[in-house]
């Protein structure tokens, strides 16, 4: 039985990765999971300078899901080269590191500065919802999409994956402007833009008012846009939004993504990304199915 | 790196010992043999509509059988849920979580704030040193019971139904106290005052913190507090309450 | 304590509506809950000839929700107007007709047809995504949504609402496109675009293959949406999505919204809309709020 | 109009009678007296991440002590849920739903085939004519002691383990039988066959349909099934299976 998948070249062990923001670099979890069983751990957005994130509360629990403005705080890129990658590279799993900045200079010198490093992807996310400048604002517009892409490109020497917002009109006009910009692969959902009040105290939750939406309860909205995408772009995707089991993971390799990253549910299982490995193991078994390559996009 | 578990625990029993709020003693397999006073568990909900967890000091610990004691005020639907559980329920938890208090050998007052009164429980019991306890309250007392006999105590209730009327820094200038540690646990209002209270005295002071929590680990950086030092962790003023806390020395952290 | 809201003119005697769609004209439900005590019924959906909606299955729930793709079945306007409109004016609440149609001629058949009829107010669906024309097609272009509110306008005699998808990168374009077309009142959300697979068929759980996503699951979203749209016009905003208790419709009237509209909750407890209408009294004696518009937009 | 009640059930017991296929008595308040056979009722979890009932047939009807009886097989997490419960624990129900089956004088099939068999024993108890029970199972059989002495009773299985190998169908053939009138459940494909053969044999004949179901009451519009004439309901050929069904004539119904 082979689980293995092929993004750009890299090839995973299995489909399994973390989704960014959720997992740190990994060490925190690595109490509760064997990274090496992992096909790739993404880690938290880091940027060219340390950034202080958003004021707390930054999160806020909602039905089903949970809200976050953390505001990727992060410790910058110097740092991060100097203890988070060679922290990943005593594992068997492949890194992937998500970038962040403010704008698109901030962007490639990030990549630039990860150009000679042991990292296998780099994930570019143009989707934050929770930073005044950069992050959304790149994402919402397909000319500034391809636009960013096509610079990040330049500097970039590993595969780069860009990582589409689910607040457009059409995710698909999205994803043909990362794909014309040069896009090797595309993740897609960031988290939804919701907003949560305290009826008692009459203030916002989340001291930033709005927040990303994540967790099982945007996995629909997910699951139907990885759909439209695979249907719209030949770049293979990597599907993300409210993964919380094996069967989830496999609905959207169903639905055309070739390997899945788990966020929020990290919170609510720490172990749950080693359980999906093994849950979808058990459903190839059952099933007979040889190679996951056979799941990909098989629901039409 | 301090071990930590998930584990499926089991309510060994559970009580209201105060209007909406319940002691609980959860037998574990090994968080309770690992944990030191100050740090605290997640508990998971059943119900799935709720995803995160809740997380709740260690109120006392009994090595010897693995189990503890959590105690904790109904504030929304989760506690809300696990008030419901009953001897035998199980339940998901993570732990043990946090850094916990330091032990040191001086004349202390532990401080407890309504709810911030369950962690000191156990910090009563393994500290070796004369204790002065200060509880406050906002009417009702709980937890009395339990400090008897490990030191001298001082109640002050918001309505003056018993003991000093006011906060518990009111009990402490009442009474004349006066201590070489602070360590503390309350609502935010509180910990800011007995920070400049400590301060002012050129006492040494640790506040055990809250703040809303994703993961609970460290990972997610949900959590944080502002630091006056640039954090070696997160390389920016920001540390993580439920990795490098909740309990940080006062000048550490900025309200 | 006063509960009276205003909508363009129109006085209801609470904020609770029913959402259109989920509770047919009343008739069913008005065996669980007393349509007395409601602010307001919109009915179902209704065109200028009987549609057949889609092929069943029409529904799947999700985590926190559900997926719809009714695919606006209704018995057109004659029977509607024979059948639907003298039953609820029997009660002492007010009637709100929900309209659709797939040519702006349709839409405006339907308005016209109204305007000598008992109704209080008309709402106007744009935003639906479960059919192949009309529907959303309106919804998610500034201009479309400003020519037919335009159009429809021009024919309709009770106060026009606007219905509004979610669906779209920026919900205060259509808002304020509504508003610039003359509409009345604004109304959202309406579903969120989602997909299930099942994985043991491998095929979509609804025929349709994409449905409406709705219930408590999208309430952040619909919070966000109704504050931002708050902010951006001057119209009152009939808040909905996910509303499933008082707390849930006070944080929607707290951003911004002046009535609101429960949907899929009746599902799960078909006298909920009765048991809000008492909450939200609750909450206004608990806090000693003597007039509901004190709570209008009261968190900014 | 019918009457119908939104109620909190007690469950009275509940035990497992085949691999995976439980047996739960409910105490009503109203919901059972009102009840008749072939209706069924909404159940409701408590996990709130399922918003959606589940509808389940009536099995039997105890009047007198307002009690019903369901079957249900364990299909997903709602069910799941379900069959967790115990005597004494409680659940939201609604009911009862749906037409139910017309009670005619007439030489009588009563065909269910496996998690259709529940709604025909309440049918069969009050039924008042010659009844033939055809039963048709995969493998292991259930429900079939509460049959004896309603009438006589054929079964099929699928791996011919018990009576006749194949479906119903292949019973009625095998054993010769005829009826004037057909009640039928079970899965579609069969429903399928059976109306094909009773209009090939011109037999009246009803049949208890299923599809997905969000309000159950007849409001949404999720449920509805192809009619052959225009319903007077919907306007067009939409018969909703919640509150027109589930029971319809074979002939009004397309599939
Ligand atoms: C380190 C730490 C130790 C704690 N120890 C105790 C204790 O010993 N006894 C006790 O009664 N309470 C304690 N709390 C507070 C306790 O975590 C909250 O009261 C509880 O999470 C509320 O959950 P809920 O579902 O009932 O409320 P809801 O309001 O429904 O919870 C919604 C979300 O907000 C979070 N949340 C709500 N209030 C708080 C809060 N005050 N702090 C952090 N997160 C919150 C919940 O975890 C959940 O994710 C502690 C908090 C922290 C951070
Ligand atoms: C009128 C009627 C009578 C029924 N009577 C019985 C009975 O007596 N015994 C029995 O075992 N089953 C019966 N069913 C089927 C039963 O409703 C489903 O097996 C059950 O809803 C599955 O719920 P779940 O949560 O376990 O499965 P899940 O697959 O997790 O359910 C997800 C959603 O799909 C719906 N759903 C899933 N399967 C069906 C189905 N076959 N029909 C309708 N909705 C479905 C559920 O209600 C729920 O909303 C009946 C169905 C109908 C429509
Ligand atoms: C607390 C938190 C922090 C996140 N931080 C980032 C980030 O730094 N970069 C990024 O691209 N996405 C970030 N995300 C988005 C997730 O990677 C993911 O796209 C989204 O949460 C949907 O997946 P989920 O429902 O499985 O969580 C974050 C999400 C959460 C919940
Ligand atoms: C089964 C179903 C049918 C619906 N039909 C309509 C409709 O006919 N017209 C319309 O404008 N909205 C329709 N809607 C959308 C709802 O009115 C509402 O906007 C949406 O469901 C969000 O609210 P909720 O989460 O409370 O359900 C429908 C929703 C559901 C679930
Ligand atoms: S809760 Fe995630 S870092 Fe503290
Ligand atoms: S389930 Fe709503 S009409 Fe039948």
């Amino acid at each position: 039985m082979n689980m293995e998948v092929n993004l750009a070249g890299v090839t995973l062990k299995n489909p399994v990765m973390t989704a960014s923001g959720t997992f740190g670099s990994g060490e925190e979890f690595s109490e509760f999971v064997d990274l090496n069983k992992l096909g790739a751990v993404v880690t938290k957005g880091v940027a060219n300078v340390p950034w202080e994130g958003n004021p707390t509360p930054r999160i806020a629990e909602t039905y089903g899901g949970m809200l976050n403005a953390v505001g990727l705080q992060n410790p910058g890129i110097d740092l991060f080269v100097q203890r988070d990658i060679p922290f990943l590279k005593k594992y068997d799993t492949k890194i992937i590191v998500n970038v962040c900045g403010r704008t698109t200079e901030d962007y490639c010198e990030v990549v630039e500065r990860l150009a000679d490093q042991p990292v296998d992807m780099l994930e570019i996310n143009i989707s934050c919802p929770n930073v005044k400048e950069g992050g959304i604002a790149f994402g919402q517009n397909p000319k500034a999409v391809e636009a960013i892409t096509k610079e990040v490109k330049k500097y970039a020497k590993q595969p780069v994956i860009m990582k589409l917002s689910p607040n457009v009109t059409d995710i698909t006009e999205m994803a043909k402007a990362a794909e014309a910009g040069g896009a090797d692969v595309l993740s897609l959902i960031n988290t939804l833009t919701g907003m949560k009040i305290d009826i008692n105290r009459r203030t916002f939750a989340l001291a930033n008012k709005t927040g990303g939406l994540s967790g099982s309860a945007i996995h629909p909205v997910a699951v139907r846009m990885v759909y439209q995408t695979a249907q719209a772009v030949k770049v293979p995707i990597i599907g993300m939004g409210g993964i919380a089991t094996a069967e989830d993971a496999i609905e959207m390799i169903l639905a055309g993504a070739t390997a899945v990253s788990v966020g929020t549910a990290n919170f609510h299982n720490p172990m749950v990304t080693e359980e999906i490995v093994n849950g979808i193991r058990d459903y190839m078994e059952r099933y007979q199915v040889a190679d996951i390559k056979e799941l990909i996009g098989a629901v039409k | 790196m301090a071990e930590k578990f998930k584990e499926q625990a089991v309510v060994i029993r559970q009580e209201e010992i105060s209007y909406g709020i319940y002691s609980m003693w959860l037998k574990t397999e090994q968080i309770a043999g690992k944990a030191k006073p100050g740090q605290f568990i997640s508990l998971y909900c059943h119900d799935g509509s709720r995803m995160l967890p809740r997380p709740i000091s260690i109120c006392e610990i009994d090595a010897k059988d693995n189990a503890l004691r959590i105690v904790y005020r109904v504030a929304g639907k989760g506690t809300e849920e696990f008030s419901g559980l009953s001897t035998g329920d199980s339940i998901e938890i993570v732990g043990p979580l946090g850094n916990g208090f330091p032990l040191k050998e001086k004349k202390a007052f532990l401080i407890g704030g309504g709810i911030g009164i369950p962690p000191m429980v156990e910090l009563a019991k393994q500290l070796n040193c004369e204790k002065q306890m200060v509880l406050g309250y906002r009417d009702t007392l709980f937890l009395q019971e339990e400090f008897k006999g490990l030191g001298s105590m001082y109640v002050a209730t918001e309505d003056g139904s018993y003991g000093t009327e006011g906060n518990v820094l009111d009990a402490i200038k009442e009474n004349g106290l006066d201590a070489e540690i602070i360590y503390a646990c309350g609502p935010t209002p509180m910990l800011k005052a007995i920070k400049e209270y400590a301060i002012a005295n050129g006492i040494e002071c640790w506040l055990s913190l809250e703040e809303k929590m994703a993961c609970g680990i460290g990972a997610c950086l949900a959590c944080v507090c502002k630091s006056k030092e640039k954090d070696s962790h997160s390389n920016v003023n920001n540390k993580r309450v439920c990795k490098e806390g909740p309990v940080f020395r006062a000048e550490e952290v900025e309200f």
